[in-house]
């Protein structure tokens, strides 16, 4: 059987592992088969889940979150049978599969978006605690919009430097009024349950905002201009279905490949104007087709744009 | 900056300072009486869970209110049982009931809706609407009156007014109130109230009860007036603002007001700035974000001086060792 | 006179009470729809069944020893002191300096040195508390829960700013050079040819926590500060009266408090993540507290509550990995025993008193 | 047995079969006790023979264990104290129980207000105030705050709050500790107004004179019993201090002559200022000689309290302290670095203070950590780094057995030693270390007669040895009993020194007043019962 291991936010975090559980159920669905599945609670627990998860004999054994890297890197050597995949982090071992994501090739895109559908001019970022990964959303939402607005305003915050800022809705709801009252009329939420806050505050003031990691656009039907979808469910879903033949190496899920998207459904049709589809369109091939090099903050730290 | 900015700050200041006032009025019931609370939190988290799935099952926000108060108010009862009834240690006591909550409120969330502890989203009449009071329209116009009316005054929630009303209760029922009289002198010589023929024990339930009362409106502005629906741990340290600004307004009504007020902003200001730039240096974000807190130390430290607590507050009342 | 003999008042009590709290959270875990029998046999069997469990529970227990010994010789200094979270990961920001700073040879050297650097930065994060309710009359329990808030913000800063390498996605710091990896428990059994608790984190961290726990004997029973420190956490005027001073009594204490919390650094960070990461203590500084009262401020009471709570936390750990309970059930367990055996305590004894006052009296 | 008072009407107390047990402690043992309508009835009885709880119970602060309490004849159940005050009972407690930061209105109505509202309540409360003050002579400025007045008046405040309430039985716990003889005389001639009235009055005392001076009848306690009831006219103190301790009772000490030695101790111009801001020495000059005790009396919280603390290196916090202070010639700094307890100890001086519970002992120690408090750094007491606990507790072993502390058992908490023996554990400790200089304030508060007797042989044996002592006394027998000189203190300054012999009470008295007899003229007015800005240290004992 497959397992699935989710990192400390847990499995209804309204985020990437809430995204890897559909994935995984979708399969169980289809499927009818059965699977393992793990919440952390520590740290030192990590390598323990691994390693008691590959003595059970579960294969291939997929976990959500760049905090597993370490531990993997340590585990894997030990397993040459079992096969691994690691979603958000390269490790590089023989029987591990790594599946990345260009997150701010999808942020670029809900930049470009945010500046079409903006009447001010001004839009929002909004992120949970303060940590890298984050910054590369932002940074390719900036992108974006900058592309699109060379002279339009970009309003950033973040909730908070602790874990509880992943789970502060009043906080990211205030953060949504302070941005509004600079201006902001689109506001992108990258925020977990902070974001939930920010979504309903935004729906609330009459502006739009930009869901994140699973569609949300239903949160708020027309109200919510589009979500930054990362393919997690379905790298969870193709990883549980080639089970253990899948090929180790890494893979890159980009705007090419569909890893990374925008929301577009029932629920944000009447938000998006057909300019505001060839925009997007026309971004995707760009990208795509190499004209267009969206920035990964990872990679030095910096972004290009402020 | 603006006047337009200074009123928008203002403006959240107002709603941030909500829950901190509301929470330290309990407090301060509960201190004056002599019962120390470091279980603010708890209560609120506990308040917040409840009112949100009763709002959402019910659909009624005022339904929710009230198992807010409910649930809040249950902690509050275990606080008085350990440390009134049973003469236990009110400081673990409080720490008991926020480990309680944090964890209860997530198993039975999890139990109930399947959501990892969060409730699904309130929406209509199952949240606190904001309220928009006679003539803010007609007034705005007029200058620098007319907007302070129109966007600060008017536009909360019902829960804001009431916190703001608790304020001058408090004082009314602190200081010109027989009941007042008596809560007070329980928190500073239990004994003078038991030889003058008055229970120590009912006025301190009554004292908890009130704070688990407060407790329970703060929490259910939290989830059903300033957002919609329950998060887990969605309090994130307001109870020990609450706590501190109690502390730094000695206890007195007028002045947690301020308190209170002075914490709001701060956090309005850090939302509004996030990375303050000072000319020579930019602040980052995250010591902007620990401004509250650093701000805290120092306001204790600098200002506040020795805050002395009601004389009796922290012990059980033991007649016969 | 007594009211009860002292056996009933240090060991029945306690067990009376802990007995309670299992049976509410018993209660609670049907609530929810699971089987307490199953739960228990889970928790038992996943933390103490196996010397793999045993290797956790240790791991976890050497975390709470240090942090409940932190607590515990401040509230012997009449200090309440919350913020052994803060304290510990500043620790943990010393622990890293020291390994990072320089290239050490072997891990016998790099030990003393890491130990003094989270001792030393533990303690420094409770010096400002301590000063200030010495001098500025502070309340040393809001000011540490500011610092618990204040050193996460200061560790997130120094971890994507200034340790985490360049391209890295987890605000941590680089790995810690081999050369420094602790010894395992599991290592050393090894060396004796025993096969104990593969791969397990429980490293030469326990030996030194338990060497802690007779420190702090030593130092809070044996020792003139020690005695001083009692003095003065009992009773202010008279340790005035003997000529101890407030302001020194204070800060020792509080920098003996944070040293301990700090070098808790030594197990997490040195000894298992072999790096520093963020959110690195996991609130071990606030089981610190519950440890301290269940032991009743008594080093060999800490090192059996440690025990006990670093069983709830892998019973718990393996309740979550296995079951389908959610891991907030141990946060509640905990809240029961803390309640029970802290706050609730007198619950417990009122009726063991007068049980054995009638005894008493029937006998004589 | 008959006792004064009117015989054809019901008693109005009766006590039968009183029982109440602290846990292990059995305080009040089968009780007995009749009190005649419109009398005044003295209780007596060594520390913890259960006075205060017995009386406690009539008020309804403790439950009984068993017994019935009769109010006029008729059977009542005291449930708690609202029963109590509704039976037209009154009580003035041994530890006042007043709200220190309300004002005397606030404390006078608390718990009888009219309504939910205070402001009709202070409004009736300040006329009846007034009309009290001038029937009884019971004056205090009802917008005062309680902390703010001395214990005086403190007291008044409580015997207001009982006739506020209409009491008809006036219960006084150890109502005479705290007052000058004048203000005691005053109390007095109050009682005996209420008296007059026909209002019944229990009083407590520990002072023999006082019971003979007032009462009609005399009950005495003694482990919890109650083991006679006398007429006050049909007996004797010798009588009264023998059913007390049961055994025969020196009341005074043989005193041998001082012969006084060079001088140890030297204050010129000894001025404090507390962290208020208040003034609470001005300017004190005293000299002491070896091989002397000087005597200081006064009111407490007439700055004897301040001066003990000075020299003994524990001022209170933020206070300014100036003048001049030598031991053996030698000035001790008053502040700093050596102006501590611990470099007093080290100069040769010790210690008795005057709150032993609070100051003097750790009352949660045991009595054998205790022997060694303050001189824990001592070298005998330390090997090393560590303490030597073995050689401390030999030394506290010897310290109980020498001092006869009772029960001899070193391992108990000094909590839960009766009041008379926790002083003999702080004296043994202050007095073996013989200081050339021994502070002692208060050094039988509350103790037991059969404990004075020890303790003031003990200290005389240590100025016969050459020793300086400096008493502190708030009871004057005592300062006359022991002093070879006696300086009365009042409001910070030394009044004037006297000799013990040729000293009247009466003059003494005038001088703890704040009149000096010699300079006025007898007879002028006697300031009201006042002690400017004390801070009534009326410490527990
Ligand atoms: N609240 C209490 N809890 C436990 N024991 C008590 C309590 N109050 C008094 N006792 C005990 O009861 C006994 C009688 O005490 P009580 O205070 O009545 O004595 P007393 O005669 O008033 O003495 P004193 O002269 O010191 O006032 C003592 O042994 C005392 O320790
Ligand atoms: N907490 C306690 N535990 C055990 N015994 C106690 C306790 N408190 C008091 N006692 C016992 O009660 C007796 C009287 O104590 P108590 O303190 O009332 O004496 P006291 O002479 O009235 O002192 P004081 O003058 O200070 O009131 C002592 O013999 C003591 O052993
Ligand atoms: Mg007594
Ligand atoms: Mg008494």
């Amino acid at each position: 059987d497959p397992a699935l291991i989710f990192d400390l936010g847990g499995k209804f975090d309204k985020s990437f592992n809430e995204a890897a559980y559909n994935g995984a159920e979708r399969w169980k669905a289809e499927t009818g088969g059965s699977y393992k599945e793990l919440e952390m609670q520590s740290e030192a627990m990590r390598e323990q889940a691994l390693r008691r998860l590959a003595q059970s004999g579960a294969n291939p054994i997929v976990m959500t979150g760049f905090a597993f890297g370490e531990v993997l890197n340590k585990v894997a050597p030990d397993y040459p049978d079992t096969k691994f995949v690691i979603i958000d982090m390269v490790v590089e071992q023989p029987n591990v599969q790594s599946i990345v994501f260009t997150e701010e090739q999808g942020s670029y895109l809900a930049g470009v978006l945010a500046a079409q559908a903006s009447k001010s001019g001004t839009v929002g970022f909004i992120g949970g605690m303060d940590i890298p990964l984050i910054h590369k959303f932002e940074c390719g939402y900036a992108q974006g919009f900058k592309a699109a607005k060379p002279d339009g305003k970009l309003i950033i915050n973040y909730t908070g430097t602790t874990p509880a800022a992943w789970n502060d809705p009043v906080k990211g709801g205030e953060l949504v009024r302070a941005q509004i009252s600079q201006g902001a009329d689109v506001i992108y939420a990258a925020a977990g349950g902070t974001g939930i806050g920010v979504l309903q505050a935004a729906a609330d003031a009459g502006i739009l905002s930009i869901g994140v990691d699973s569609n949300q656009n239903h949160l708020h039907p027309g109200k919510v201009l589009t979500s930054m979808v990362k393919g997690v469910d379905n790298s969870v879903y193709e990883a549980f279905k080639a089970g253990a033949e899948i090929q180790p190496g890494v893979k890159v899920m980009d705007l090419a490949s569909g890893g990374v998207s925008v929301a577009m459904d029932e629920s944000n049709k009447p938000l998006i104007s057909d300019e505001m589809t060839a925009a997007v369109e026309a971004a995707t091939k760009a990208i795509v087709g190499g004209e267009i090099k969206v920035h990964d903050y990872m990679t030095d730290n910096t972004c290009p744009v402020e | 900056m603006d006047f337009a900015t200074v009123l928008q700050i203002l403006d959240s200041a107002v709603r941030l300072m909500t829950p901190l006032l509301l929470a330290c009025l309990a407090g301060l019931y509960s201190e004056r009486a002599g019962v120390f609370d470091i279980g603010l939190e708890g209560k609120m988290l506990m308040a917040a869970f409840t009112s949100a799935s009763v709002a959402y099952a019910t659909g009624s926000a005022w339904l929710g209110l009230l198992a807010g108060i409910a649930g809040a108010a249950a902690m509050a009862g275990l606080h008085g049982l350990a440390s009134i009834s049973f003469r236990g240690n009110q400081l673990i006591s409080g720490v008991a009931i926020n480990f309680l909550a944090s964890g209860l409120t997530v198993l039975l969330g999890q139990k109930i809706f399947g959501l990892g502890g969060r409730t699904p989203s309130l929406s209509g009449a199952a949240r606190f609407g904001e309220i928009t009071l006679p003539f803010a329209d007609s007034l705005r116009p007029v200058p620098v009156i007319g907007p302070v009316y129109a966007e600060l005054i008017s536009g909360h929630t019902l829960l804001v007014y009431v916190a703001f009303a608790m304020v001058p209760l408090t004082w009314w029922v602190l200081y010109r109130t027989r009941f007042g009289l008596r809560l007070r002198a329980v928190g500073e010589n239990p004994a003078s109230v038991d030889t003058a023929g008055v229970s120590v024990t009912r006025l301190r339930y009554g004292a908890v009860m009130i704070c688990g009362v407060l407790c329970g409106i703060a929490g259910a502005y939290l989830a059903t007036g300033i957002s919609a629906g329950f998060v887990k741990e969605m309090t994130a340290g307001r109870g020990f603002i609450a706590l501190a600004a109690l502390i730094f307004a000695k206890w007195r009504p007028w002045s947690a007001l301020f308190a209170t007020f002075l914490f709001g902003l701060m956090e309005a200001v850090a939302n509004r700035f996030p990375d303050l730039d000072l000319g020579i240096i930019t602040v980052p974000s995250m010591f902007m974000n620990a401004l509250p807190y650093i701000l805290t130390v120092i306001i204790l430290a600098g200002f506040v001086g020795r805050a002395i607590p009601p004389r009796a507050g922290g012990e059980p009342y033991v007649k016969e060792r | 006179m007594e009211r009860m003999p002292k056996w009933a008042d240090v060991i029945l009590t306690p067990l009376i009470s802990l007995a309670l709290a299992f049976v509410l959270s018993a209660l609670v875990i049907l609530a929810i729809g699971e089987s307490p029998a199953e739960a228990l046999k889970v928790m038992v069997e996943g933390a103490l069944g196996s010397s793999y469990g045993w290797g956790f529970t240790l791991y976890y227990t050497t975390n709470f020893i240090f942090t409940g010994l932190a607590v515990m010789v401040a509230y012997h200094a009449g200090l309440f002191n919350i913020g052994g979270e803060g304290q510990a990961a500043v620790g943990g920001l010393g622990v890293a300096l020291v390994l990072l700073a320089l290239p050490w040879p072997h891990w016998a050297l790099a030990l003393p040195a890491a130990m003094l650097g989270a001792a030393l930065f533990g303690a420094a994060w409770a010096l400002i508390p301590a000063w200030l309710q010495a001098r500025r009359g502070s309340h040393v329990v809001i000011t540490t829960i500011m610092f618990n808030f204040i050193a996460a913000a200061l560790l997130n800063y120094v971890l994507v700013n200034l340790l985490r390498p360049v391209g890295s996605m987890d605000p941590a710091s680089a790995n810690f050079a081999p050369a420094t990896h602790l010894p395992k428990l599991s290592g050393m059994a090894k060396a004796l040819g025993l096969n104990w608790g593969e791969n397990t984190p429980v490293n030469i961290a326990f030996f030194i926590a338990l060497a802690a726990c007779l420190l702090v004997w030593l130092l809070i029973w044996r020792t003139r500060l020690g005695y001083e420190i009692r003095a003065f956490g009992k009773s202010e005027p008279a340790a005035l009266y003997a000529g101890i001073s407030a302001l020194r009594i204070t800060v020792v204490a509080m920098l003996v408090s944070g040293g301990l919390a700090g070098l808790m650094a030594v197990n997490n960070v040195m000894g298992e993540a072999e790096r520093l990461v963020l959110n690195a203590v996991e609130g071990a500084g606030f089981i610190g507290i519950a440890v301290a009262l269940m032991g009743r401020n008594h080093p060999f009471g800490v090192l059996l509550a440690a025990l006990l709570f670093g069983f709830l936390y892998q019973g718990g750990g393996e309740l979550a990995l296995w079951t389908t309970i959610p891991r907030e059930l141990i946060v509640v367990i905990q809240a029961l025993v803390i309640l029970f055996t802290g706050a609730l305590d007198n619950m417990v004894r009122m009726p063991l008193e007068r049980l054995f006052m009638a005894l008493r009296r029937k006998g004589a | 047995m008959a006792l004064a008072g009117a015989t054809d009407t019901a008693p109005a107390i009766e006590l039968r079969g009183i029982c109440k047990a602290f846990g292990p402690v059995q305080a009040n043992r089968n009780i007995d006790l009749s009190v005649p309508r419109g009398t005044i009835h003295g209780i007596i009885g060594e520390n913890g023979a259960g006075k205060s709880t017995l009386m406690s119970i009539l008020y309804g602060f403790y439950r009984p264990d068993a017994g019935e309490i009769l109010v006029g004849g008729q059977p009542i159940a005291i449930t708690d104290s609202q029963a109590a005050i509704r039976a037209g009972i009154g009580m003035v407690f041994q530890h006042f129980k007043l709200v220190q930061n309300f004002t005397v209105l606030e404390n006078v109505i608390l718990g009888a207000e009219d309504g939910r509202l205070l402001r009709p309540s202070l409004a009736r409360a300040r006329g009846e105030l007034k009309r009290l003050a001038a029937e009884y002579e019971l004056q205090v400025d009802p917008d005062a705050l309680v902390e703010e007045l001395s214990v005086g008046h403190q007291q008044r405040v409580e015997i207001l709050k009982a006739l506020y309430r209409q009491a008809d039985i006036l219960i006084l716990d150890e109502p005479t500790g705290v007052l000058t003889p004048a203000e005691a005389d005053h109390l007095f001639r109050i009682l005996r107004g209420l008296k007059d009235e026909g209002k019944t009055i229990i009083l407590i005392t520990h002072k023999l004179r006082e019971i003979m001076e007032i009462t009609d009848n005399v009950s005495v306690m003694r482990r919890g019993e109650m083991v006679a009831s006398v007429r006050t006219a049909e007996t004797s103190p010798t009588q009264l201090a023998e059913l007390m301790v049961g055994r025969k009772v020196l009341l005074r000490v043989e005193k041998p002559p001082a012969i006084p030695g060079a001088p140890v101790l030297q204050i010129r111009g000894l001025r404090m200022v507390d962290h208020d801001k208040v003034e609470r020495l001005r300017g004190i000059d005293l000299e002491i000689r070896a091989g002397e005790i000087l005597g200081i009396a006064g009111v407490a919280g007439n700055g004897q309290t301040q001066l003990l603390e000075i020299l003994g290196g524990f001022p209170e916090a933020g206070s300014h302290i100036s003048g001049e202070i030598r031991l053996n010639g030698k000035p001790l700094p008053l502040s700093g670095k050596g102006a501590d307890g611990r470099s007093r100890r080290q100069a040769g001086i010790g210690h008795v203070p005057e709150d032993r519970q609070a100051e003097g002992l750790i009352m949660d120690f045991t009595a054998w950590e205790n022997a060694a408090f303050g001189y824990h750094d001592a070298p005998e007491f330390n090997r090393g780094w560590l303490m030597d606990n073995a050689a401390i507790r030999a030394d506290a072993m010897g310290k109980i057995e020498r001092f006869d502390v009772r029960p001899p058992d070193p391992d108990l908490a000094a909590k839960s030693f009766s009041g008379g023996n926790q002083q003999k554990i702080v004296v043994a400790r202050e007095i073996e270390r013989n200081p050339d200089l021994l502070l002692i304030g208060q050094p039988t508060r509350g103790v037991d007669i059969g404990a004075i007797e020890f303790i003031h042989k003990r200290i005389l044996a240590l100025r016969d040895a050459g020793k300086a002592v400096l008493l502190v006394s708030v009871e004057l027998d005592e300062i006359t009993a022991l002093s070879d000189r006696i300086a009365v203190m009042f409001d910070g300054r030394i009044m004037g020194e006297r000799l013990p012999g040729e000293a009247t009470t009466g003059e003494l008295g005038c001088l703890m007043a704040g009149v000096d007899p010699a300079v006025t003229p007898p007879g002028a007015a006697i300031p009201p019962a006042a002690a400017p800005g004390s801070d009534a240290g009326g410490g527990a004992g």
